[in-house]
């Protein structure tokens, strides 16, 4: 199973890439564990986390396909 | 009017005036009251903002207004109608990023859903502003909730 | 801008234009909060309000809006600047009648400003609006202050 | 001595006027009774009394030239 991942505002700049597939990954807490893994840097910052454009504040089961999104505190207006 | 939330770039005076003149179709609105968000050229440890670069969570955006003007429409039972319009991608100093432009049957709802409305914005829409300088360099802001 | 407050009939979409489209000159300012006020076709057991006649005191209008200004400016110290405009004679039901612009650096500001301009136009300034009907029969109104 | 009134708002009908002139009025409170002895249905309506662009709340005297104006609550906007 593979899962998208988006990165929105400053996280942008950590991961340097807005999004990235990853394979594999059967929970939010595991996703969490591999995206700290490739960027060490983003223990640093706050975000949520959507699901397939749901914010989700627990762990979670992931499925084939998925969408996570990753999103520092919004800015607009 | 359109249904899009999101305009490329600033939001034009033209489009503000278009929806300004819509208006007087609704005889049953008695207040209107509007918001209009302007990047201002904010000097910051001596350098000064040239322009905000937008960026937004594009899919969320819609249902995320949608919410938040239904909220508006269940706590406020005068309102008319909501139009909300905001940038994405580099709006200018001087140029304008939001268009929130509420109406009601009397004031005091149209005014309060319009100043409502606008801190829902702030606080729920995913979007995120990259303040860039007159050197290039940049920052991330956040947003002081009210 | 001008600096007339009163506008014989109704404030046009093209002054309020004239007005939204000077605000870009202000580069030190991020929120203009905008309050238009419109005549509604009300329905008052059974005849249709077909216009407003406003009369005036009209010398007393400009120093009673500078007032109003003053009150404004120095209760809100994050303000640039207040426009106000209001129709003096008939204004017809869907026609504006009030429009009042107030920047400020931030929105809080703006926002809270542009409503208590408002209420004080609504409680100082010596302005008396008449309903007329379809059957042009007419009835003085009172305002209900906030 | 003359002095202008002003009516304004409903008032305007209560007098069938906008502006009249009064002679030998020497204090708001006389003024008022003038004018009540010619509208009797005055005394039914509220009203705020200026006297040269100043509301005034006491009587006050009234002198050669003086602009009073005669004004129902305010119904702007």
């Amino acid at each position: 199973m593979v899962v998208k991942v988006l990165f929105f505002g400053v996280l942008t700049e950590v991961t340097q890439t807005s999004c990235k597939h990853y394979n594999d990954v059967n929970s939010i807490s595991h996703l969490k564990f591999r995206i700290q893994d490739d960027f060490p840097e983003i223990v640093h910052y706050n975000f949520r986390i959507s699901v397939n454009n749901e914010i989700i504040n627990d762990d979670a089961v992931l499925n084939d396909g998925d969408e996570i999104a990753f999103m520092p505190p919004f800015s607009g207006g | 009017m359109s249904n899009n939330i999101l305009i490329p770039g600033p939001v034009t005076h033209d489009l503000i005036t278009a929806y300004l003149n819509a208006i007087s179709n609704r005889t049953d609105a008695g207040g209107h009251s509007c918001f209009i968000g302007q990047v201002r050229a904010d000097n910051i440890a001596g350098k000064r903002v040239k322009a905000i670069e937008y960026s937004a969570y594009e899919k969320m955006v819609r249902p995320e207004a949608d919410q938040i003007i239904n909220m508006i429409l269940s706590e406020f039972d005068d309102v008319k109608s909501i139009d909300i319009l905001h940038s994405v991608g580099i709006v200018k100093a001087g140029e304008i990023s939001l268009f929130v432009l509420v109406s009601a049957g009397h004031r005091h709802h149209a005014i309060q859903a319009c100043s409502k409305t606008v801190e829902l914005i702030k606080e729920k829409l995913p979007v995120w502003k990259k303040e860039i300088f007159n050197d290039n360099s940049h920052e991330w802001k956040q947003n002081n909730l009210a």
